[in-house]
């Protein structure tokens, strides 16, 4: 490490990022680092920040928790703010570190375990799943569903939060949970599922899942029969699920971040903030930005926001400013507070079916997105 | 003497590098050390007895979990570190009794199998913190003191290894040591030697896991969490290739082999990711460079970098 | 009792997609005793190609072909590098396959990015029996037996066969009867790299692929193999379909929070009984 | 002098046929019994039955009126049963000491936590070991080799080597199956003569052996096994005049 | 130029020198014994002619057909004896699928014709590996050890067939034999490695009467017993 001392200063400010480039969660992580870079290369082009430029150091964490560990070592002296891996098990490993060195850190993943209870210096950029599962439900009860079914992925923490927070928020709902079914990560065939929740009188299945099984789940589903409604997670949206699944996904329902249907939102400040970063991300990489890529982004926005409410990168500062904070970005508007750090709330999340391989919002969904034009 | 003078200058070098090492060095050289104990057990196993273990980080989790869990739920750390390698080599044992029955590749398979398994149960068991993780274990304490700087967890993780590397050349050196390389050529022949077959592939099997497990406990204390998602399969395929390279059969090659990939590793995530590298460099390169080297290595020192040395000196002496 | 039916029918579809990623370890290891790594790496490429040819227009099957093509001729580069140059034990082999495996990685990154893919294959469902089966799974194990077939016979029956079989019998012996036991080798790897894309692209199209979604089709495809000790096509099949049908017939009874761990253990349960019944001195040449 | 080792009604088959089929068979300490038959008689499988690689299906073995035939090999080792294998199987990436050495496991004791802690007990045991094994290795004639890797001994040591490794057991019955095979004369004259050393030491021992010269030179008294049965049983002498063992054995030209 | 002719042959183990400036010939249908004592070389010459061991330096020429005889049996273990015939003919293509001739020499052979290799007894493993090495239907047999563990019917048998092949085929042996006295008896010629050279050559009958080599390799009491 160089100079140590953190505080203030005029020199550039340092952002490290920890992101799993290489191993399981490197689809997710190349988005998020393209993002950060992104947002960092226009704020640096707009003259900075405070004057100040910001200069990002990227480390791999391999998707391993140690490798994380390794990185924030490797940054935290030289590092004003650190936006965080996308892999769960990454961001745990590396919380304990953030509480001792007292780093301002922005997660990219969206575990539950990380605001609750709150750690001060950590703040979590995603909504969680909990939240994902409370707006699912409040489409369900809008469109009078009151028999789900469930699956979800045993192995994936992302997945187990999801259905637990969906366990719990259903019966305020006036949602019952008919079947509930367990898969595994690795798992390829769902025709146990599928038969299970014929017979179980579902109105609507809802999958927890990251990754392949969904993909495979979701082709399965398209020859199983079953004419209920699939509803996937936010960890679908995006062109990683699209792209394989196919036309398999044509029908389904997905539910997203609002920043996946920015053009049907209504012309306003958020749409504008949506706008912006699909226009930059298209024209530098060539296609529409995923969800992780609006992460990405968010996170940047939020702590350049901080900064400058703080008025310096002093790290008490920036964390007090946090949590004040209130801001429009890609994903919604946050608003953190000294015990809410995740951040965004149900609201800005959309429910969309996907058509002709794009995600298009359902009559719902586009009603409830009417109010958000941001200002 | 004279031959343990090397030995003498590399615990030396061991001591006195740690203070001067920068905190990201430092992790590494931590990391290093716990990675080169479990693959001095591996390459007992495999170099000495001649039994492949596919599922060699199963140990290693199961020592850092007997370490997190005794110490998350208040039994004193120590106890927690000193029981990571017990648990381990009795969970050997246990599933030894019935899978040492297969040799080869079936053993393999069978290791692999039990560390999905075992992974599995530990992502279900809320008792293990499942998928999300054990969080919260404490830092180890001696005597009172608490073990807080992550100096003393680098003089901790090196001297497990000097320990497994202490028990590992007096074992193999002795009685016991040449029944077990005997059984790796020919079972039939080591028994009619009078040689206990079954009890010294059981035995030498539950000591590699003794050093995996023990590794685990430092590994515990040293992150403070645990996870499922820190002991993939392929980390135990890496301990193979680690005592691939650095040459089986030779304790110092499982040592080398480990620094080797090791370093190797670090340097390519820190090419990788330098700005100005295309955007696509910290996957593509790595996977790349890692690849050209690994099998250059194999190919050219196919009995690994130390007894290449070794020949090497040999030839320089004459 | 259709659905009992439609269970082993689907467990047997993804069974026999297990067991052809096993009969490319099974046909290399039975000629050059290496556990070929980059087995995985033959039909994640031949998958990608598949979807890169599909979508610049070639018809179905002419894709797969070519995929197929391209696999064995990855296959035998592997070989080349891995057993070509002289005194390459077998484990130092297996290193250079794990080594060419993750090579391949950089090389699909770069080719084909680090996003999934898939493609279609056979739609819809069928009828058996009053059992509805996703026809995919039929066409896959209307492939699969008649490879397994083909490839029984060629090691039980040709003089080929026997050749090849010979090269990891004895390699001494084997030169010592004038058998080009190198070049024996890179055929099986030539071989082995077909079947592997062949599975390749007929597992695809149910699931997806990433260019590292080879790590699972090895184990799944080493537990098909391993049951056969990695040298006997038939046991290979059914050590597949074990799998595959243990898999979602607990799913379907028992739910699927454990169908992997479960259906491990029972293969590994078969192996421990396959081997007490068998004494070592059997497993070594008798003293004789 | 009582039989050290009994062999009562042994029998094994393999897939139905019998390869060893109601044997009968003593040896007497310092006794050495020849066995002799032709190819595939079953002599090999006797040895295997005795040694505890191979179960048998019926018959007792018993050494010093004690039953071996359900204990495991290495428990016969420690008992004091010695084996030579017909095929050589030295130890591959050991020194040739050192493949000797593994031969004296049957009769020391040190264990697993002894050697890692080096303890006294094991260290003194070491040396001793190690000194029982080079006077072994001299025995057999192959001191000069004591270093060389073993798999690299031409065939003919290497089965030296075996035989320096069974003796390193200190063993009371030695089982020597063809360890002249491969051997020319000045060899086989050299083994020829240690055999009757250890003979006159107490040792019993049976040999399987082709080469009828050399196993009436040395044999007390000859088994003859045909098809799995004993044919014939007496000195070299009686059995070589046997018209059953010379039609299904040795021919008329090598019985001439 | 004699069917086999090997000059000046220097092979090497690493440091170790095994065979030290090699000559020797081999002509058509002759019957040439090679003996010495272990560690002497000779399989390793035997080895260096069917190109599985690379010489230093030195020249191999062979004139025709080989087949090699290995030392130790070397089966392929889980193919079946039938099997493992038919590949001793590899090199002839469809003609070296016949197997019939071999059980002729050994009928001991014919009944065990499915059973596993590996499994069979020593002997009929030796049987297995020179019936082998006649179905390349050779010119030049190269033997590391003929009589290895057969029983004394079988040799005597086994010598009259090579006799008879060699009359009416015209077969050349090279024969490494443990038996000197036999193999003397059975060539015309023969040469003496020791230490990796030849130390004495010349007709069969004139090296058995010579004191040295009757001492070292036709044995004292042991052969005088019979
Ligand atoms: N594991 C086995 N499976 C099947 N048959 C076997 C097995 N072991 C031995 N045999 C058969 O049993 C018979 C006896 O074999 P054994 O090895 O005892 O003969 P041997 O008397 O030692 O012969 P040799 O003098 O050739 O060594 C042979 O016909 C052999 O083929
Ligand atoms: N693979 C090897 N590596 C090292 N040295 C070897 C190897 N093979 C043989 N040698 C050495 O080469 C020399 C010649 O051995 P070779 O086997 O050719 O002798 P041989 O005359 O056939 O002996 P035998 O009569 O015992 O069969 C010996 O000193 C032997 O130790
Ligand atoms: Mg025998
Ligand atoms: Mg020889």
């Amino acid at each position: 490490g160089d100079d140590s001392g953190s505080a203030g200063g005029d020199g550039p400010i340092r952002v490290g990022q920890i992101v799993s480039l290489t191993g399981n969660y490197s689809a997710l992580g190349t988005e998020n680092k393209k993002s950060v870079e992104l947002a960092v290369e226009r704020i640096n082009g707009a003259g900075g920040v405070l004057g100040r430029k910001i200069e990002l150091t990227v480390l791999d964490d391999k998707s391993q928790p140690d490798q994380s560990v390794l990185a924030f070592n490797q940054l935290k002296e030289r590092s004003d703010a650190i936006i965080g891996s996308p892999f769960s098990n990454s961001a745990l490993a590396t919380i304990p570190l953030v509480d001792r060195e007292q780093i301002p850190y922005l997660s990219l993943t969206p575990a539950d375990e990380q605001v609750n209870p709150v750690h001060p210096y950590v703040f979590v950029v995603p909504a969680t799943s909990a939240t994902y599962a409370e707006r699912m439900l409040q489409y369900y009860k809008a469109t009078g569903i009151t028999k789900v079914a469930v699956a979800y992925d045993t192995r994936s923490s992302y997945a187990v939060a999801g259905f637990k927070g969906m366990r719990d928020k259903a019966g305020g709902y006036g949602v019952n949970l008919v079947a509930t079914e367990e898969f595994q990560t690795t798992a390829t065939e769902f025709g146990a599922v599928y038969a299970h929740v014929r017979t179980s009188g579902a109105q609507a299945l809802t999958v927890w899942a990251t990754g392949p099984p969904a993909v495979a789940f979701t082709k399965g589903y398209a020859t199983a029969g079953l004419d209920i409604p699939l509803m996937l997670t936010g960890a679908q949206a995006s062109k990683l699920f699209l792209d394989p699944a196919g036309a398999a996904a044509e029908g389904v329902t997905v539910s997203s971040s609002i920043g996946v249907v920015g053009p049907h939102l209504p012309a306003g400040k958020q749409r504008e903030a949506v706008d912006e970063l699909t226009t930059a991300f298209t024209q530098k990489y060539g296609y529409a930005p995923p969800q992780f890529a609006q992460d990405g982004y968010s996170a940047v926005k939020l702590l350049v926001a901080a900064v400058e409410a703080a008025g310096g990168t002093e790290r008490t500062e920036v964390r007090a400013a946090l949590e004040g904070l209130r801001l429009l970005t890609p994903n919604g508007t946050y608003a953190y507070s000294a015990t809410d750090h995740s951040g965004l709330k149900p609201d800005f999340i959309s429910i969309n079916t996907v058509t002709g391989g794009a995600f298009v919002p359902t009559e719902w969904a586009k009603s409830q997105l009417a109010s958000l034009t941001g200002g | 003497m004279r031959r343990h003078l090397p030995v003498a200058a590399a615990v030396a070098l061991v001591l006195a590098l740690p203070p001067l090492l920068s905190s990201s060095h430092l992790a590494v050289f931590t990391l290093l050390g716990l990675a080169a104990t479990v693959t001095v057990g591996l390459s007992l196993l495999m170099g000495y007895a001649g039994q492949v273990s596919l599922g060699q980080a199963s140990f290693y989790a199961i020592g850092a979990y007997t370490a997190g869990l005794l110490s998350v739920h208040g039994a004193p750390t120590l106890a927690g570190l000193a029981a990571a390698p017990v648990v381990a080599a009795l969970s050997a044992t246990v599933v030894g009794v019935s899978l040492l029955r297969l040799r080869g590749h079936h053993l393999a398979f069978a290791t692999l199998a039990t560390q999905l398994i075992l992974l599995s149960l530990l992502a279900r068991g809320e008792w293990a913190g499942g998928a999300i993780g054990l969080q919260g274990i404490p830092r180890l304490s001696i005597g009172g003191y608490e073990l807080a700087g992550d100096l003393g967890y680098a003089y901790l993780a090196w001297a497990a290894l000097g320990l497994a590397v202490l028990v590992t050349a007096n074992v193999m050196a002795s009685r016991p040591g040449r029944g077990l390389r005997a059984l790796a050529t020919s079972e039939v022949a080591a028994a009619a030697s009078g040689v206990p077959v079954g009890r010294y592939r059981l035995a030498v099997f539950a000591l590699s896991a003794a050093f995996a497990g023990l590794a685990g406990g430092v590994y515990a204390f040293y992150l403070g969490y645990l996870a499922p998602g820190s002991f993939p399969i392929l980390l135990s395929i890496e301990y193979v290739v680690m005592a691939v390279v650095g040459g089986m059969g030779t304790v110092w090659g499982a040592v080398a082999g480990a620094t080797a990939i090791m370093l190797l590793v670090q340097l390519l995530t820190t090419i990788g990711t330098q700005p100005g590298m295309p955007s696509y460099a910290p996957s593509v390169l790595s996977y790349a460079v890692y690849a050209v080297v690994l099998v250059l290595v194999v190919l050219f020192l196919p009995r690994g970098i130390v007894p290449a040395a070794r020949d090497a000196r040999i030839r320089l002496r004459r | 009792m259709s659905q009992l039916l439609e269970y082993l029918l689907t467990g047997a579809g993804i069974g026999a997609g297990f067991a052809l990623v096993g009969s490319g370890l099974v046909v290399i290891y039975r000629v050059t005793r290496v556990v070929n790594f980059a087995q995985g790496a033959f039909a994640v490429i031949a998958a990608m190609l598949t979807s890169t040819l599909l979508a610049s227009g070639l018809p179905h099957g002419a894709a797969e072909l070519v995929a197929v093509a391209a696999a064995a001729a990855v296959g035998l580069v592997v070989g080349v590098i891995a057993i070509g140059k002289p005194g390459t034990s077998p484990r130092a082999a297996l290193i250079v396959t794990l080594g060419l495996g993750v090579f391949a990685y950089a090389v699909e990154v770069l080719i084909w990015g680090d996003q999934p893919r898939s493609f279609p294959g056979l739609a819809g469902s069928t009828h058996v029996a009053g059992a509805r089966v996703p026809t995919h799974y039929l066409l896959v194990i209307g492939v699969t037996l008649p490879v397994f077939a083909l490839l029984a016979a060629f090691f039980a029956r040709t003089d080929l066969g026997k050749a090849l079989s010979a090269c990891a019998s004895n390699r001494y012996a084997a030169r010592v009867v004038g058998i080009d036991v190198t070049r024996m080798g890179l055929l099986s790897f030539g071989l082995g790299g077909a079947l592997g894309g062949l599975a390749g692209v007929l597992v695809t199209p149910v699931q997806q692929v990433t260019f590292d979604s080879d790590v699972t089709l090895i184990v799944n495809g080493f537990a098909a193999a391993v049951l056969g000790g990695l040298t006997r096509p038939a046991v290979t099949l059914a050590g597949g379909l074990l799998l595959g049908v243990a898999q979602t017939v607990i799913a379907g009874y028992g739910g699927g929070a454990y169908q992997l761990e479960l259906a491990l253990g029972l293969m590994l349960a078969v192996m421990v009984v396959q081997a007490a019944r068998t004494p070592t001195s059997q497993q070594e040449a008798m003293p004789g | 002098m009582a039989p050290l080792l009994a062999v009562r009604g042994l029998s094994r088959s393999f897939g139905g046929v019998y390869a060893v089929r109601d044997v009968d068979l003593d040896v007497a300490p310092g006794q050495l019994r020849g066995l002799i038959g032709p190819n595939g008689a079953g002599k090999s499988t006797v040895f295997n039955l005795v040694g505890g690689q191979l179960p048998p299906h019926a018959g007792t073995v018993t050494l010093d009126g004690q039953r071996i035939d359900r204990l495991a090999p290495h428990r016969r080792a420690a008992l004091g049963v010695g084996v030579v294998f017909q095929a050589a199987r030295v130890f591959h990436g050991m020194t040739a000491l050192e493949n000797v050495m593994v031969g004296a496991h049957a009769t020391t004791r040190s264990g697993l936590v002894a050697a890692a802690l080096r303890a006294p007990s094991h260290r003194r045991e070491e040396r001793e070991i190690r000194d029982r094994a080079a006077e072994c290795l001299e025995r057999v004639g192959l001191e000069d080799w004591a270093d060389r890797p073993a798999e690299t001994l031409p065939l003919g040591q290497q089965r030296a080597l075996q035989l320096a490794r069974a003796l390193c057991g200190r063993p009371r019955l030695l089982l020597l199956d063809e360890p002249a095979s491969g051997l020319r004369a000045g060899e086989r004259q050299a083994l020829a003569t240690l055999l009757d050393a250890l003979r006159a030491g107490g040792l019993a021992m049976i040999l399987v052996e082709h080469d009828m010269a050399f196993v009436a030179r040395l044999a007390d008294r000859v088994t003859v096994l045909h098809l799995g049965r004993v044919l014939a049983e007496g000195t070299a002498a009686q059995v070589r005049a046997d018209p059953a063992v010379v039609s299904a054995y040795l021919g008329e030209e090598a019985a001439a | 130029m004699s069917l086999l002719q090997v000059d000046d042959l220097v092979v090497r183990y690493g440091a170790a020198t095994a065979l030290d400036g090699v000559t020797l010939a081999v002509e058509a249908a002759e019957l040439v014994a090679l003996i010495g004592p272990n560690g002497a070389g000779k399989s390793t010459l035997v080895n260096t002619l069917s190109g599985i061991v690379r010489p230093a330096s030195g020249t191999v020429h062979i004139g025709g057909q080989l087949a090699h005889v290995p030392e130790g049996r070397e089966m392929f273990a889980d193919l079946t004896v039938d099997d493992n015939l038919r590949l001793g003919g590899w090199r002839n293509g469809r003609r070296g699928r016949d197997t019939g001739h071999v059980y002729e020499v050994f009928p001991e052979l014919a009944p065990l014709r499915r059973q596993r290799a590996g499994r069979l007894s020593g002997g009929q493993q030796q049987m297995v590996a020179v019936g082998r090495a006649l179905m390349a239907r050779p010119d030049l047999l190269a033997v590391d050890e003929l009589s290895l563990g057969l029983a004394p019917m079988v040799v005597a048998s086994l010598v009259r067939h090579l006799r008879e092949l060699n009359r009416e085929r015209g077969l050349a042996v090279l024969l490494i034999e443990q038996n000197a006295r036999m193999a003397l008896e059975l060539c015309t010629r023969a040469y003496v490695l020791e230490a990796g050279r030849v130390v004495a050559e010349g007709p069969a009958a004139q090296l058995a009467a010579d004191s040295r080599v009757a001492a070292a390799y036709l044995g004292g009491p042991v052969e005088a017993a019979r």
